[in-house]
């Protein structure tokens, strides 16, 4: 066993489509011998942009660099009869198989999870689809937006003066992935302490619908439909946005910051509050704000239980105490509208005022935290002549990290290696399988 | 300043200037090669992901991978490759725009499956009314069999080669390396060049429909016109005709038939020599003599010595005189050496010849000597493969390597970018979507 | 006499060639609308001439179904080149000709001064074009010799046969059904090449370089990975099974076969359902190519003993219809008698007047446009010799018996007795 | 017979709490894991005051949303302001396997519980630390919550409609979508770690970072390409139709609201007047040739469909405005449900744009998978929780109730760390479980 891979004692036969390539790569990263199969010719993903210098090419694909990378290629087609027979020789070998096709379409091919189960007793296999194994939508087509959709993060993503929005960067996708990656290893721990492997169901619509923070509990408890809101957060209809001063999105001199609150409990307390006041003081633009009556509800708008106490107890003070936050607000967002992002941040930060900035691509690329902290990775790519920054791991383990040893593999790439020289297949049958488009 | 490559092709070459748009599958590459090697602009257009028969072995240094196969490599050197779905909305249309600049266009898909496209000729004359379709398939576009499925096999017996190749205690017999395909290709690169000159002078394109079949019966030689002549009579004498006779050749006789052998061991291999062409003719005796005076000179004409080549008739030889004449000459043989025969047939005329493996033909110092093969670089094997060369030799219009083989969609940049002026997000859309 | 709308209408080839190469290169010249002049003599007979079938197996120069078929739509010419008077006609000829193909052995024309450099200088845009089996240049140019031999030097007879045994020959002379239809579309685009630049060009083929195209895998083979192509009886790599099967038989004095090849698992099952065994669909054994190569003989015995018992033509028609790729393997009768082979049109009777009528073979494509015309039958020697002489050189009857006289102009008389037999 | 659980025998001392942190644990927790919440009446979670409450309750215990996101745990209360807090803090970890936080990275090593101490007391464990920014950098200790870390790592730049203000993607994806799941696969990967070679290690997920993991190839596409990708709204570089098409009105939202009379009162400036409509949308996504035809077989083949515009991909990418008008026209006459069946019959891609009451209530699918689980509470009677995304065959996991706050306290400081019940009254007078 490997001591610096985490996983390195574990083979992974990866059958996924998008839905599930972010399982494998995380799982490959984390040391997992992964064995991508692809379909002779390649794998659709790799026709997915963007591209390598905008050279829309299947091997220039950057969507596939970044979702394969450590992995190993193989070139194998299910369909044929061979094709199933080398893949059970290499069944053998596994301990995880993840797939991404419609229900049913390996038990069709014979290779549904009993008939593995009899080849390989201490399999794990882990099936990724858009609405589970069962059911009565288990055969309905998704995409990403689809997922998202019918998950219920779409419908509160956006404004409201916009339709919902689906979320960059195919995040249905992801929750399923997430969510196989996890399921896939808890499973393994299983096999860990009992040598028994098992079948996985995974579904993106349950795994969207498992990432909807207080959606459910506000429909459950009070019937609210929590809808969107535009501002980078949420509410649930009729209930206000109400909780703290400077709660979410505001507009500054070159971006846009969102804040948390300042003067809650966990937002600075009023020391929080006095610095920034004193800040905009400095510059003649805190109004108002200066006086202690505002300092009071700047407290209290940072204390939930005062403000449900004043709901129910009281409904004109809280009316009230809405539009006096506003008011708050304005004067702040004002004041924001004369600094930078970066200005902002660096600066309330330290008093414990939990402010971000929303930044661009570049500018996360340039950021000097991530810079600092090495995040970011240079991986070879010898075909392209080129070194290419990837985004590094997303968690770092002390004895085992994750890290990328290799680039995303070329079609096939490990046919070879692992055909001929872990099968033991010959030169002979191999090229006829290849003219057979088995391989 | 020199001219570039492509200048080159237009102006030292036969076809220079003119494209093809290659659609055909192994049924039809040597079509378009043919064409590619005379200097046409050849677009293979490969599905997505590569032509199917990137899979053909032999591989680069047995690697099985679609952009090592040395079959495809063979059969598409000098050629561009774009890649391009013609069964996709968007597909269909850029190939109709393709079809604006081509000035053939060859296809080996099923009968019917270009005009179920809407891309059969008489659309694609519509669009550009000088444009040549040929269509190789493996028995032409209609007729009862059009729709029977083959193989290279199936056509070379289909064809009526194999019924006469072998042995008779064995099947018929194929060639270890098919060989249907190509003849079909070349028949179709003379159909399309037959159309081309035509189109030259009168502006009008045409289809040319070709039939593998057809162009494995024009290998036959005589065999239909034995059958013709001398079938029944043969028939009635329960003679088969044409017979597998192994490494002999079995001559029809109106008395018995002859039995000669054709293929001989030799010292390191095979060579090939027939009693049937020793006498008779001024120049079949000639040979005869000078095989015997080679003998001879090794000790070993033995009673041939004096024989009267003259009076040799293979139509009233004995087969034990026959078989007696070819003991001799067979044991000597064994003595020797294909290259000592070879050099005897250049310098004496003997009607004899080495059978040459493939390793003898690659070391043949005659092809070195005329300058045959063709060394090409192939950047991404960091390596350079040997190709054979020109078919025929045109000093005005030399041969040349322009292209390697390409890579899957090499020119797509090229065509679609370049010529057609696809801008790079919607190459990167028509990627996606699986169109090119 | 030619049809008004063919290819080639209008472009002229005189015609100095032998054997099987040069000749078909013209033939499908002329079949398309080319006016093609043949030079022949009596006293040396293109040697096809010579060769069987004959009709009613009697020898004689204008008997030969071998001689008559590749020559198609051409005039034939006699005179002797070696007379001194003769190289003369060939000359005037070559003033009217656009194409001269020359198909005899290097340097036999050069002493008729018919070579390249002197046919160049009388008519400067000639297109001349030379073949021979091993090209005009190279220490082993001077080799001559029957296409049977130079299909062993090509290599084409090293890979036929099965792996344990001797190599084997296709009947034919294989490589001269290669070699000429490469010069023909070097013709067809030098004659185009003409047309556009005023320029004519020298062609020149080795047969053996034109024929080694067909072998280039296997070249390349060698060349990369040094593996040297051998024989493999009717195995396929990647099929199974992939052979030819015996069939039931009418005649004793036929035999009657069917080839079948196997390839995906579609055709497999198809396969196993048209020859009643469905059982082995599931049978391990024959799970996949894998499965079936690795048992390839014990298949290939079980399924002799099934087609055994049907006649080929009906095991084809059964498995094309489900889908597999079977045909049958074709006697030269079965040809004849095939039904596709009816619909193309190929074998086309013409009356022969000498042979009588007989079979000659169209083009394997057709043209849309201008298809190609089979009406004349193959000359009899000298038979176009006042045709020619009057419509194209304009000799009058004077000049013509001048040099009947003179011998120049060849006939029958002049011929040699024994023809041969091969 | 008892169920097998995936996770059984596997402890975890659960320093976490907001969002990220015990959805990391409740994971753990469905499979099985015993989940120790550390909590304490000095700091409590303030995710326990969030709302949404029913009406009429309001306790540390009656927060819906803490609810949802705690089954399966054990609560304790344990002050970690003591030092006797933290002692029998370090006992319970030393009977754990897994110890999780997500603290600033100041916030371990002050209460003396740095990972090195630990791992020193006991090398076999498995520690996991998720501070927002990651120990080390100029801004180590800032902090941020799930919907700002979106916006910093990138996601929030790629969501949304182009020249509109960023509007992120509603929820904190990053603590409920994104991190947890990456930091369950870091811990059980170490899990699987440690049973081959008994050794354990410490974990860090900067929440950032991971969450920039999630950007496919956004990242790239700027380091290779010089790309600064930028919001699509919901379109698709390679599909059209793909995105929200407004549906049939319907008038329903409000009407099963439940609100106090005190609560309508204070909230009447956002009630308006009734009835209220609620806009219904579904998502559609046509990527491929066959797609399409389907879709305009679905739509019965209006003469827009012929139109030469829409005939290939390109074209109805150039003139997808109109297309998606065409589209809206049909679709605004039926509700979402039906264009979806409708679609998804003829082989389409669609789904309604569903909110949480389609979810819970109309959502035939999810109630014949049983997705949402309805636990009794001590306190709050009936409550719904989110059930779990996988399936598993031989050892399916389960949801139990969200504890009350220490209701565990006896069972773990008793049963767990063997105190004596003398011992526990004593800590619990003296303030120290509190």
């Amino acid at each position: 066993m490997d001591s610096e891979k985490a996983l390195g004692d574990i083979r992974i036969l990866d059958l996924a489509g998008p839905m599930g390539l972010y399982c494998t790569k995380l799982l490959a990263d984390l040391g997992a011998d992964v064995i991508k199969i692809e379909k002779p010719g390649g794998d659709p993903s790799r026709w997915m942009g963007p591209f390598f210098h905008d050279d829309p090419h299947p091997e220039k694909s950057l969507y596939w660099f970044n979702l394969n990378t450590n992995k190993r290629s193989i070139t194998l087609n299910l369909e044929t009869v061979d094709g199933r027979k080398i893949f059970k020789k290499l069944l053998k070998t596994a301990d995880l198989l993840i797939e991404t096709f419609p229900p049913g379409y390996l038990e069709k091919k014979g290779l549904g999870y009993s008939m593995m189960k009899e080849i390989n007793p201490g399999l794990i296999m882990t099936s990724i689809t858009p609405f589970g194994q069962t059911g009565p939508y288990k055969n309905y087509r998704a995409y990403d937006i689809v997922g998202v959709a019918m998950g219920g993060l779409m419908f509160f993503g956006g404004s409201p003066e916009d339709p919902p929005n689906q979320p960059g960067a195919s995040q249905g996708y992801h929750a399923a992935g997430l969510s196989a990656s996890e399921a896939s290893l808890i499973a393994l721990h299983h096999k860990d302490m009992t040598g028994e492997g098992q079948y996985i169901d995974v579904s993106m619509q349950e795994s969207v619908a498992n990432c909807l923070m207080w959606t459910m509990p506000f429909y459950d408890l009070r019937k609210a439909i929590t809808t969107r809101d535009g501002r980078c957060v949420t509410s649930p209809r009729p209930f206000p946005r109400i909780s703290m001063a400077w709660y979410d999105l505001f507009p500054c001199k070159d971006g846009w910051v969102v804040g948390h609150g300042v003067a809650g409990a966990f937002s600075g307390g009023l020391e929080a509050w006095d610095k920034l006041i004193d800040w905009m003081d400095s510059e003649d633009m805190a109004g108002d704000l200066v006086e202690d009556e505002w300092r009071v509800l700047a407290e209290q708008l940072g204390d939930a239980a005062y403000l449900h106490t004043l709901m129910v107890s009281d409904p004109e003070g809280f009316t009230n105490m809405v539009a006096k936050k506003d008011h708050i607000d304005r004067i702040i967002g004002n004041f924001l509208m004369t600094k930078t992002k970066l200005e902002i941040y660096d600066t309330v930060q330290p008093w414990r005022i939990p402010t971000t900035v929303i930044q661009t691509i570049k500018d996360v690329v340039k950021d000097p935290q991530l810079e600092a902290r090495q995040f970011f990775v240079e991986v070879e790519h010898p075909e392209l002549n080129a070194t290419v920054t990837y985004p590094g791991m997303p968690y770092r383990l002390s004895e085992t990290p994750a890290k990328i040893r290799r680039r995303a593999p070329l079609i096939g790439e490990h046919n070879q290696e692992i055909y001929e020289s872990e099968l033991g297949l010959s030169p002979t049958e191999l090229a006829g399988f290849k003219a057979g488009g088995v391989i | 300043m020199g001219l570039s490559m492509a200048d080159q092709q237009v102006q030292n070459s036969l076809l220079g200037g003119f494209r093809v748009l290659d659609l055909t599958d192994e049924k039809g590459f040597l079509c378009g090669k043919t064409l590619a090697d005379l200097g046409a602009d050849v677009i293979k257009v490969e599905k997505p992901g590569g032509d199917q028969a990137r899979n053909i072995g032999p591989f680069y240094k047995d690697i099985p991978n679609r952009e090592k196969s040395l079959y495809w490599f063979a059969c598409n050197l000098n050629k561009r490759s774009i890649t391009l779905d013609m069964e996709t909305a968007d597909g269909h249309e850029i190939f109709k725009t393709l079809i604006n600049t081509a000035d053939f266009v060859i296809e080996s898909f099923d009968p019917g499956y270009m005009d179920e496209l809407g891309l059969g000729y008489s659309e694609l004359e519509k669009i550009n009314p000088r444009v040549i379709m040929t269509s190789i398939t493996p028995f032409g576009q209609t007729g009862p069999y059009k729709d029977h499925k083959a193989s290279d096999m199936i056509l070379w017996s289909m064809g009526g080669v194999q019924y006469s190749t072998g042995e008779p205690d064995f099947p018929p017999l194929q060639m270890s390396l098919p060989q249907s395909y190509f003849h079909g290709g070349l028949h179709a690169a003379m159909g399309s060049m037959m159309a081309h000159y035509h189109r030259q002078r009168t502006g009008e394109g045409q289809h040319v429909d070709v039939s593998i079949q057809q162009a494995v019966m024009l290998t036959l030689m005589i065999a239909a016109e034995v059958w013709e002549l001398y079938g029944q009579a043969l028939k009635d004498m329960a003679v088969i005709l044409p017979a597998r006779g192994g490494a002999f050749r079995i001559i029809p006789r109106i008395s018995s038939p002859l039995k000669t052998r054709m293929i001989w061991p030799c010292k390191d291999g095979y060579i090939i020599w027939s009693l049937a062409v020793s006498g008779g003719s001024a120049g079949n005796i000639a040979s005869s003599r000078a095989l015997i005076n080679m003998m001879d000179r090794n000790g070993m004409a033995g009673r041939l010595k004096d024989y009267d080549w003259a009076k040799m008739d293979t139509l009233t030889i004995t087969q034990e005189e026959a078989d007696d004449i070819e003991s001799i000459v067979g044991k000597f043989f064994l003595a020797v050496a294909k290259a000592e025969i070879l050099k005897e047939a250049v310098k004496t005329k003997v009607f004899i010849a080495p059978v040459f493996t493939v390793k003898d033909i690659c070391e043949y110092p005659h092809l070195e000597a005329r300058g045959f093969w063709a060394d090409v670089a192939h950047p991404e094997l960091e390596d350079i493969i040997t190709y054979p060369g020109a078919f025929v030799t045109i000093d005005e219009a030399p041969w040349k390597v322009y292209h390697r083989p390409p890579l899957i969609g090499e020119h797509n940049p090229d065509i679609y970018g370049k010529e057609l002026g696809f801008l790079k997000d919607r190459m990167v859309l028509l990627k996606q979507a699986n169109v090119i | 006499m030619k049809k008004a709308n063919q290819a080639l209408n209008g472009i002229k080839v005189v015609e100095l060639a032998y054997a099987g190469v040069g000749p078909q290169i013209t033939r499908e010249l002329a079949e398309h609308g080319a006016t093609v002049v043949r030079i022949e003599s009596h006293r040396a007979p293109d040697p096809l001439r010579m060769m069987s079938p004959f009709k009613n197996f009697e020898s004689g120069l204008n008997r030969s179904a071998f001689g008559a078929c590749y020559n198609t739509q051409k005039y034939s010419i006699s005179i002797d080149l070696n007379m001194t008077k003769g190289p003369a006609i060939a000359k005037q000829l070559v003033l009217w000709a656009d194409v001269f193909l020359d198909g005899m052995t290097p340097g036999t024309t050069t002493k008729w001064g018919l070579d390249h450099e002197s046919i160049s200088a009388i008519k400067p845009d000639i297109i001349y074009a030379g073949t021979s089996q091993l090209g005009r240049t190279g220490p082993d140019s001077a080799f001559s010799g029957w296409g049977y031999l130079l299909m062993a030097m090509s290599g084409f007879t090293n890979i036929t046969g099965r792996p344990e045994r001797t190599p084997l020959n296709v009947v034919a002379s294989y490589t001269d059904y290669i070699a000429p239809w490469y010069m023909v579309i070097a013709l067809l685009g030098a004659l185009d090449y003409r047309n556009r630049t005023g320029r004519g060009m020298v062609i020149n083929q080795s047969q053996l370089e034109s024929s080694l195209q067909f072998l280039s895998p296997a070249l390349l083979d060698y060349n990369v990975n040094g593996r040297v192509m051998s024989r493999n009886a009717n195995r396929h790599p990647y099929a199974a099974p992939h052979g030819v099967f015996p069939c039931r038989s009418s005649e004793t004095s036929t035999e009657q076969w069917v080839a079948i090849a196997v390839f995906s698992d579609e055709e497999w099952q198809a396969f196993c359902r048209v020859i009643d065994k469905p059982g082995w669909i599931e049978d391990p054994k024959f799970a996949g190519v894998l499965g079936r190569k690795e048992n390839e003989e014990e298949l290939e015995e079980l399924i002799a003993k099934w087609t055994e018992e049907l006649p080929a033509e009906q095991i084809m028609s059964m498995m094309q219809n489900a889908g597999v790729a079977a045909g049958m393997v074709q006697s030269p009768e079965d040809l004849f008698n095939d039904p596709q082979v009816k619909h193309r049109n190929h074998f086309r009777p013409l009356e022969h007047q000498v042979i009588g009528r007989h079979s000659y073979n169209a083009p394997a494509y057709k043209l849309s446009k201008t298809p190609c015309d089979i009406s004349k039958p193959g000359p009899c020697l000298g038979e176009d010799n006042e045709f020619v002489f009057k419509e194209i050189l304009n000799m009058t009857d004077d000049d013509i018996e001048e040099f009947l006289v003179a011998g120049v102009i060849t006939t029958e008389m002049d011929a040699p007795t024994a023809p041969s037999v091969f | 017979m008892k169920k097998k659980k995936a996770l059984d025998k596997i402890r975890v001392a659960d320093f976490t709490w907001w969002g990220v942190g015990p959805y990391v644990t409740k994971l753990l927790g469905s499979m099985g894991a015993e989940v120790i919440r550390i909590e304490s009446m000095e700091r409590i979670d303030p995710i326990r005051f969030a709302p949404p409450m029913k009406p009429g309750q309001f306790s540390v215990n009656t927060s819906g949303y803490w609810n949802n996101f705690n089954p399966n745990k054990l609560s304790i209360t344990l002050n970690l302001a003591r030092e006797k807090g933290i002692e029998i803090a370090k006992k319970l970890i030393m009977r754990s396997d897994i110890v999780a936080d997500n603290f600033t990275p100041r916030v371990m090593p002050k209460l003396g519980l740095g990972y090195e101490k630990i791992l020193e007391m006991k090398p076999s464990l498995i520690l996991l630390s998720m501070p927002v920014m990651g120990r080390g950098g100029p801004r180590s200790n800032f902090s941020a919550f799930g919907h700002q870390i979106a916006g910093l790592a990138g996601l929030n730049a790629i969501s949304g409609f182009p020249g509109r203000p960023p509007s992120g993607t509603g929820n904190a994806l990053s603590d409920f979508g994104i991190n947890p799941y990456q930091a369950s696969t870091a811990l059980l990967a170490a899990l699987h770690y440690r049973n081959k070679t008994g050794k354990g290690q410490f974990i860090e997920l900067a929440q950032y970072e991971a969450t920039t993991c999630v950007l496919e190839a956004a990242i790239l596409d700027y380091t290779v390409n010089k790309r600064i990708q930028g919001p699509m709204g919901n379109r698709h570089l390679h599909a059209a139709p793909h995105g929200a098409y407004r549906c049939k009105d319907e008038e329903r939202w409000t009407l099963n609201i439940r609100l106090t009379e005190q609560e309508k009162k204070a909230l009447s400036p956002y009630l308006g007047d009734p009835p209220w409509a609620e806009e219904r949308w579904c998502a559609i996504a046509v990527f491929t040739d066959e797609e399409w035809r389907g879709f305009c077989g679905a739509v019965g083949n209006p003469s827009w469909t012929e139109d030469r515009k829409f005939s290939t991909l390109s074209k109805r990418k150039e003139n997808e405005d109109e297309l998606d008008a065409h589209i809206e026209a049909w679709s605004r006459e039926r509700t979402p449900e039906e264009v979806m069946h409708l679609l998804q019959k003829n082989g389409v891609a669609a789904g309604v744009i569903q909110n949480s009451e389609d979810l819970m209530e109309k959502d035939t699918h999810l109630k014949e998978r049983e997705f949402y689980q309805v636990r009794e509470h001590p306190e709050m009677g009936p409550v719904t929780y989110d059930g779990l995304q996988f399936k598993f065959s031989e050892t399916p996991g389960e949801i139990e109730r969200a504890p009350l706050m220490g209701e565990h306290n006896e069972y773990v400081y008793g049963k767990i760390l063997g105190m004596p019940e003398e011992e526990i009254n004593q800590y619990t007078v003296d303030g120290i479980f509190m």
